[in-house]
């Protein structure tokens, strides 16, 4: 019990357990998972593919953040993306075909790509500060997807392409699919390779890392560089979700949500230590949450209140100082007469300094 | 300034006798702000003209106070998403009380306290849970957006005829204008200023931005200074809601979406970092200007589609922050 | 010196202090009296800091008690301490880059005009207390501008500013060359003299016996003793430090004789003409292999610019280099380490340590990122690797998981080091890189040195301790002004020769 | 009021009309979507220079301070007429005195400004918004009344004029009826909200028959959901929507969605006329509803190959 509460995904794994009872206790069927036509339906399905581009994008985020950087601009690359990608399919003589979708996605990607290189660029070459250095693709990203649609909400029809967005493999949706195989991959390759520490090491002091021969400013620009492509996958699968590019309005306060699931997940945005896994939970309890707020009925004018006390009451469980607390609690009275100085190995810049 | 000349002189540092290093990023946001409306003005007529500058000084009054607060909070090293929606929360807390019919003089505190409490519990949140600001704050941004709806969703006008001749005060000299607004404003610059200045809080406020673990073993308070910080910002936030409800005489839900991104735009755009210890409130207030200054050519360009109307923003910016940036590099 | 002895200012009893499952204290006594200067020995990870955070409120202890001026305290941190009258300067330099240095020294304590800051009195006060301590720089500069030894000067004067019954010091000389320590030991006495009560650590035993009275012998979070400083032989108290005879110093003292000068050839780096505008002034040097060069000088006479631009962590503007032959271009430390080049910098908080990783991430940082990402080391070589180090250096704790920030500075010191070691670089540049190691393993690490050379590799030796210097150089470069003024045989080199060349002819 | 009086430059200056040209400042809201693209484009189409019009034409962003800045700077730059569409219907009145002190007549269109003084403006041109929800209702409730339909809404963004007055509009036609409203939550006007909320209403409710969007796109997302979940929409879920854009009629010729109430966007020859008006001293009436139809599937299917947007 006390191993549990002390680890870093408790909370956040809680926070999510949380959400889904409160769901099945509005809706008892809700963890009812059906087999139709050898595919899963069912509520557990659906978060899945709605977590499918949140998880993409807080990927490419919690490596931006391992570099003690931020990327603004993803919502904006999402609805590049998108444009990107439908336009094409739509002014093709045949949206139909494989080959036609096939390029577009390769088009939307190649460009993502470039978007994320250019906010590295901006951020390792041109040393400006992330948070400005990808406000600027912020603004001007979503201008240029709107110049794409020409302002209109640009639909086609094309089968091949749907299948990204509503499509099953091996009963599971190809959104989620894509995502969590993406993920995985990501994952394996950051931490079996020296990645990991080497952007871990960057973001924790990027003048040692220099120093000790680690290449900082390559590394943080292919960060910047996989924030983008992961963003323009995610683009990809939110308008094959609705089979349309909505240029105002696809991928609008992604960064947030982002941000959001990679904060919960327990990676500080101080750079340094990251954990994906945590961010897979992150992600995971965002889509719940927002499932959660149509299936309970909360009142649209007290959702942001709502979101507010459960981000807020996450972050206070999981504060060193609620830690501590809970610890203290848990250990019983029996061990010792005062109760030990709180580690907080969690809050890199506070484990030598004691608040009181 | 020493009072005698030391044997050890050939160790002594060199002091560049030129400019401080420290206020190149400002100067090289003046220097760019200068160029673009050289620029603006060769290019449009009446751009610099009395009535364009006192406009973009009235326009921006409630930018220019949610940037002092925010200076305060990213000095420190932490930064503040809330402003946005408590400037809001504000506005919707002044027009619902002053449409109820309370007077004037109490519920502009009322409105203003009101980021102050949301501030506090952000401190708190911060200092004593340490939670990171980045979420305290956006915790609080849904936190005070959610209140606008749950107090207003529509739009209340303001009527409260001693409310509205406050707002419309206006000193004219010759082409220029000067509102209650930009008056209060300019009265925050001038004592965040001093504060950031003249004080031990505002000294420690730098101090905990350059490193809050050295700032604690020097035995300064940090608590205190981290927590006070985050309420500056929420009142800050809170009067930028009551200029914003002198502006447009009302108040509503939707106010200020996203208006945190021009704030801590126009704080870094001004010169400080983000990593917290170095800036200066004059910086940030630059920063607003130009923002607004893109605003304004924009306007004056008359011709831009939305999605251009974007694009140049974005360009612009880039080629300030791409300026600033080669400019501070050259001097160092 | 005081005759009598007054009663204890500050009375520490029985003090335990846990970072499960490590016990960094067990019950611990200190005593401070009024007008002693009392040393804290130990070796690397004793509990010497821990023991001091423990009384300034830091760490919180899990027994015993604190009796200041007769009355048990538990102080809530350095602020509230400092205003009983215990003013800290911490092991690691803890000020405030941003803040100008007058900042530094007066904050909290600060002149005040209508209510506000009095920058002008502020300045003024804080000339006079650099002053004191022999600086003569400007008030108003920012302290980052300035060399880590000053800033460790600035936090001294910071220290005795206001009203200080206890003044403690946590290796405060570790950066400090002689003249400096001899200003700061001034200092300290006549703060003796006036009743105050300091507290000193420091790994130079001969500087212990200069200034203390008194001392407590700290080893592995247990109580030694406390001595009169007066009645214990030196070579008593590293027996009580380190638990071992003097042999492994001795063991040092030849460390000179050991190494044979190498056979002529092509030098492995070749250096000419290199310098940088507002640096260092252009110089020439050649280093061959095997062969450990020295560089002297004061502070700020630029062995650090030299060292940097040696190994690409600064750019050189000017001149050319040659390695084994062959003109390179040092454009990055990354470029220097993939011609074998490896450097340590002095600042081990601001450009060495990532506190964040652990001691075994490290360790293998320098190793890994020359490999590149895609080829990481299979974890039973790194482990083996790790533990190799851990064993050689005596690094403590011997945990290859634990975080570099619960390390003790010393510790940290040696992590750095088999960093460095485990790159295998032909050519390794060590800046400062025994400061606030302890006399055994200062030892090792001077042995280490020399047997590296023994084995081919060259190595450039930068350290404020001279001595060390003249004890372990082939040659010996010397420094003045930013610019290289000498070059002299180490082997036959004297003391009074290098500090007669350092100064100048005596001029300083 | 004085706030107006020193406006350099702004005042009788505007003697553009005599040359024929009429030079008419536009501040439009920002292009949050694709019917205000429709807008946007129908206006800049119209006020051509071959149609007698210099159009200053500005993106506030969805800021009402943007909007408040173009406006002055309009009187400073002396246009003729000012037109804008009120991001919020509130807090114009002081700025609408500077530009009356300074003798330009203003036009508003698509949403409307609450102030007292209605001699602050000239004209407003715009759609009813109780009143589409209305005719969305009542088709409703002639449809299907007396079957005890269950009805969930997407409404659009939380405190947005046009959600508040559909979801009213709507609520009062249905009153008496017994069509019940079970489940309503915001998507934000857009098709992945509007998708993802309906998800959510079919994993609770098992007995939804008809969905009330507030706009098309919302509808277009709930279609997706309704598909993804196995459903006919259309049939086995009757959908209503507001807007009438091309995907949305193309859905309702599909028989995807029953009934949609046009908001029409194309403002531009209306605003046209009424600023030429103006500028001749004409008299314009003070509130211009546009027409707007609405649509069964019958109609649509004749109107859609004409549809501009
Ligand atoms: N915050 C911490 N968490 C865990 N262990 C710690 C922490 N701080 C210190 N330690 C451990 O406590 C022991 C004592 O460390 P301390 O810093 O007091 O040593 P020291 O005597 O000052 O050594 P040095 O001479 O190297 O400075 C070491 O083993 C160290 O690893
Ligand atoms: N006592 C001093 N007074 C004034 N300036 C100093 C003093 N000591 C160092 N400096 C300044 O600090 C800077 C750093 O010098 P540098 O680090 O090159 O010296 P160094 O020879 O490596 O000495 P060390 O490494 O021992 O500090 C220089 O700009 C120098 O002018
Ligand atoms: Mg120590
Ligand atoms: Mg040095």
């Amino acid at each position: 019990m006390r191993n549990l509460l002390r680890h870093h995904l408790f909370w956040p794994v809680a926070a999510l357990v949380a959400l889904l009872v409160a769901n099945t206790v509005a809706s008892p069927s809700f963890l009812a998972i059906t087999v139709r036509d050898g595919h899963l339906f069912g509520a557990p399905i659906d978060i899945l593919r709605m977590t499918a581009p949140l998880l993409l994008v807080a990927l490419g985020m919690t490596l931006v953040i391992a570099t003690r950087g931020i990327d603004l601009s993803v919502g904006a690359v999402v609805a590049v993306s998108g444009a990107v990608a439908l336009s094409y399919i739509a002014s093709s003589s045949d949206p139909e075909s494989p080959v036609t979708v096939l390029t577009a996605i390769a088009l939307a990607l190649v460009l993502c790509l470039l978007l994320g290189v250019w906010n590295g660029f901006l951020v390792s070459v041109l040393g400006i500060q992330p948070i400005i250095a990808t406000l600027i693709l912020m603004t001007a990203g979503r201008g240029v997807a709107m110049l794409i649609t020409g302002g209109m909400i640009t639909t086609v029809n094309s089968a091949p392409f749907k299948v990204l967005g509503s499509g099953f493999w091996l009963g599971l949706p190809v959104a989620a699919v894509i995502a969590f195989g993406v993920f995985a991959v990501v994952a394996f390759v950051v931490r079996r390779t020296a990645l990991g520490m080497l952007l871990e090491a960057t973001g924790i002091n990027p003048a040692a890392s220099r120093l000790s021969g680690v290449r900082s400013k390559t590394l943080t620009w292919t960060v910047y560089a996989a924030a983008g492509l992961f963003a323009g996958l995610a683009g990809l699968l939110i308008s094959a979700d609705t089979m349309a590019a909505d240029a105002n309005n696809a991928g609008l306060f992604i960064e947030l949500d982002a941000i959001l699931a990679v904060v919960i997940g327990g990676t500080a945005l101080s750079g340094g230590k990251f954990n994906l896994s945590g961010t897979l939970v992150g992600a995971l309890v965002i889509a719940t949450l927002e499932r959660t707020v149509t299936v309970v009925g909360i009142s649209p004018l007290v959702t942001p209140l709502f979101m507010a006390l459960v981000v807020i009451a996450v972050t206070l469980l999981q504060s060193p100082r609620m830690r501590a607390r809970l610890a203290a609690a848990t250990r019983g009275p029996a061990t010792t007469t005062t109760p030990p100085e709180p580690q907080s190995a969690a809050r890199p810049d506070s484990t030598e300094v004691k608040a009181r | 300034m020493t009072t005698s000349a030391p044997a050890r002189a050939s160790r002594a540092l060199k002091i560049p006798t030129r400019l401080d290093r420290r206020y190149l990023p400002v100067v090289g946001t003046f220097v760019v702000l200068a160029l673009m409306l050289v620029v603006g003005g060769s290019r449009y007529d009446n751009f610099v003209s009395p009535a364009v500058i006192s406009n973009l000084f009235i326009n921006n009054a409630h930018l220019i106070v949610l940037a002092v607060g925010m200076t305060f909070v990213i000095l420190t090293g932490g930064i503040d998403l809330s402003v946005g929606s408590v400037l809001a929360l504000s506005t919707v807390v002044t027009a619902a009380l002053l449409q109820a019919g309370w007077p004037p003089a109490v519920v502009i505190p009322l409105g203003v306290g009101a980021g102050t409490v949301i501030g506090l519990a952000h401190g708190v949140m911060v200092h004593y849970f340490q939670v990171q600001p980045f979420v305290a704050t956006l915790a609080g941004m849904f936190f005070a957006r959610g209140l606008c709806f749950v107090i207003a969703p529509e739009s209340i006008a303001i009527d409260n005829a001693s409310f509205v001749s406050l707002a419309s005060w206006v000193q004219i000299f010759g082409g220029w204008r000067m509102s209650s607004g930009v008056l209060i404003a300019l009265i925050v610059v001038g004592i965040g200023f001093l504060v950031l200045h003249f004080t031990r809080f505002g000294r420690t406020v730098y101090a905990v931005g350059g490193g809050e673990q050295s700032a604690l073993l020097m035995g300064l308070p940090v608590a205190r200074t981290k927590v006070l910080a985050y309420v500056v910002s929420g009142t800050c936030a809170g009067l930028g809601g009551l200029l914003f409800a002198m502006y447009s005489r009302s108040g509503y839900s939707l106010t200020g979406v996203a208006m945190e991104l021009d704030a801590i735009a126009a704080v870094v755009i001004g010169g400080t970092l983000l990593t917290g210890g170095t800036g200066f409130v004059l910086g940030s207030v630059l920063g607003v200007l130009v923002l607004g200054l893109i605003q304004t050519i924009i306007t004056f360009e008359g011709t831009l589609s939305s999605w251009w109307t974007k694009i140049v923003i974005g360009v612009l910016l880039l080629i300030f922050v791409a300026l600033q940036r080669v400019l501070s590099l050259r001097r160092t | 010196m005081t005759q009598q002895t007054p009663s204890p200012v500050v009375e520490m009893t029985g003090i335990s202090v846990e970072f499960p499952p490590v016990k960094a204290l067990d019950g611990v006594d200190l005593r401070l009296r009024p007008g002693e200067i009392h040393a804290l020995m130990g070796e690397n990870g004793a509990g010497k800091s821990t023991l001091i955070k423990a009384l300034t409120g830091i760490h919180s202890p899990t027994a015993g008690t604190i009796l200041v001026d007769g009355v048990e305290r538990r102080f809530t941190g350095p602020a509230d301490a400092r205003t009983h009258g215990v003013s800290t300067v911490y092991q690691e330099v803890n000020l405030c880059e941003n803040l100008t240095v007058a900042e530094n020294i007066m904050l909290g304590a600060e002149p005040r005009l209508l209510g506000g800051l009095h920058w002008q009195a502020m300045r003024r006060q804080a000339a006079t207390h650099l002053q004191r301590m022999g600086l003569s720089i400007d008030p108003a500069s920012s302290l980052g501008s300035h060399s880590l030894a000053v800033q460790q000067l600035v936090a001294i004067c910071r220290a005795t500013v206001g009203d200080c019954k206890v003044l403690i010091l946590d290796e405060p000389t570790s950066s400090l060359d002689t003249d400096e320590v001899a200003h700061l030991f001034t200092v300290m006495r006549a703060l003796r003299d006036d009743g105050v009560a300091i507290l000193f650590v420091s790994h130079f035993l001969d500087q212990v016996y200069d200034i203390s009275d008194r001392m407590t012998v700290l080893r592995n979070g247990r109580l030694v003793n406390e001595f009169v400083t007066a009645d214990l032989p030196a070579a008593e108290l590293v027996q009580h430090m380190i638990g071992r005879s003097m042999d492994v110093l001795e063991a040092a003292e030849d460390v000179a004789e050991h190494v044979s000068r190498p056979a002529d050839g092509t030098p492995l780096l070749q250096v000419v003409g290199v310098g940088r505008k507002g640096s260092v002034q252009p110089f020439d040097l050649d280093l061959y292999q095997g062969e450990v060069v020295g560089l002297a000088g004061l502070l700020g006479s630029g062995r650090t610019e030299l060292a940097r631009l040696l190994t690409g962590a600064d750019r050189a503007d000017a001149g050319q280099t040659r390695l084994a032959g062959t003109p390179v271009r040092l454009r990055t430390p990354r470029a220097a380490m993939d011609l074998g080049i490896a450097y340590t910098s002095e600042d081990r908080k601001g450009e060495g340590v990532v506190d964040g990783l652990t001691v075994r991430e490290n360790i293998v940082l320098g190793l890994q990122a020359r490999r590149g990402w895609m080829r990481p080391l299979p974890r039973k070589q790194v482990d083996e690797l790790v533990a190799s180090y851990i064993q050689q250096l005596g690094i403590r704790p011997a945990d290859p998981e634990a975080l570099l920030r619960n390390l003790s500075g010393g510790n940290q010191q040696k992590v750095l080091l088999a960093r460095w070691l485990a790159t295998a670089p032909r050519l390794l540049v060590l800046d400062e890189p025994t400061r606030g190691i302890d006399v055994g393993a200062k030892a090792e690490i001077q042995k280490l040195v020399a047997d590296l050379a023994a084995d081919g590799m060259s190595v450039v030796f930068i350290s404020a301790e001279l001595e060390e210097v003249l004890r372990i150089s082939h040659r010996i470069a010397v420094m003045r002004d930013r610019r290289k003024v000498a070059e002299i045989d180490g082997g036959e080199a004297t003391m009074d020769q290098v500090v007669d060349l350092i100064a100048g002819g005596g001029a300083a | 009021s004085d706030a107006g009086t020193a406006e350099p430059g702004g005042s009788g200056e505007n003697a553009g009309a005599d040359d024929g040209v009429i030079t008419l400042g536009f501040s439009q809201v920002g292009a949050e979507s694709g019917w205000r693209a429709a807008n946007t484009k129908s206006i800049q189409d119209t006020l051509t220079e071959d149609n007698g019009f210099e159009l200053k034409f500005s993106d506030a962003q969805q800021k009402q301070e943007n909007q408040i800045q173009a406006i002055r700077s309009y009187i400073t730059q002396g246009v003729d007429v000012i037109a804008f569409s009120p991001v919020v219907e509130t807090g114009w009145d002081a700025v609408l005195q500077e530009a009356k002190s300074a003798g330009i007549p203003v036009i508003l269109t698509d949403r409307a400004v609450d102030s007292s003084d209605d001699t602050l403006y000239e004209s407003f041109i715009g759609s009813d918004f109780v009143k589409e929800g209305e005719m969305a209702g009542e088709w409703v409730v002639e449809q299907y009344d007396g079957e005890g339909y269950q009805a969930v809404e997407l409404q659009g963004t939380t405190g947005a004029a046009p959600a508040i007055d559909r979801k009213e509009g709507f609520a009062s036609a249905i009153e008496g009826s017994d069509v019940e409203i079970i489940d309503s939550q915001t998507g934000n006007f857009t098709r992945a909200e509007g998708k993802t909320v309906m998800e959510g209403f079919l994993n609770k409710h098992d007995d939804i028959d008809l969905v009330f969007a507030h706009n098309d796109d919302m509808g277009l997302g709930a279609i997706e959901a309704i598909e993804a979940a196995g459903m006919k929409p259309g049939e086995d879920i009757k959908i209503v929507t507001i807007d009438a854009v091309k995907d949305g009629m193309q859905a309702l010729v599909d028989g995807k969605i029953n009934y949609i109430v046009e908001c029409n966007p194309l403002l531009g020859p209306d605003l046209a006329e009424v600023a030429q008006k103006v500028v001749a001293g004409e008299e314009v009436e003070k509130r211009i509803v546009v027409k707007d139809e609405a649509f069964d599937q019958a109609a649509a299917e004749e109107a859609l190959p004409t549809r501009e947007y």
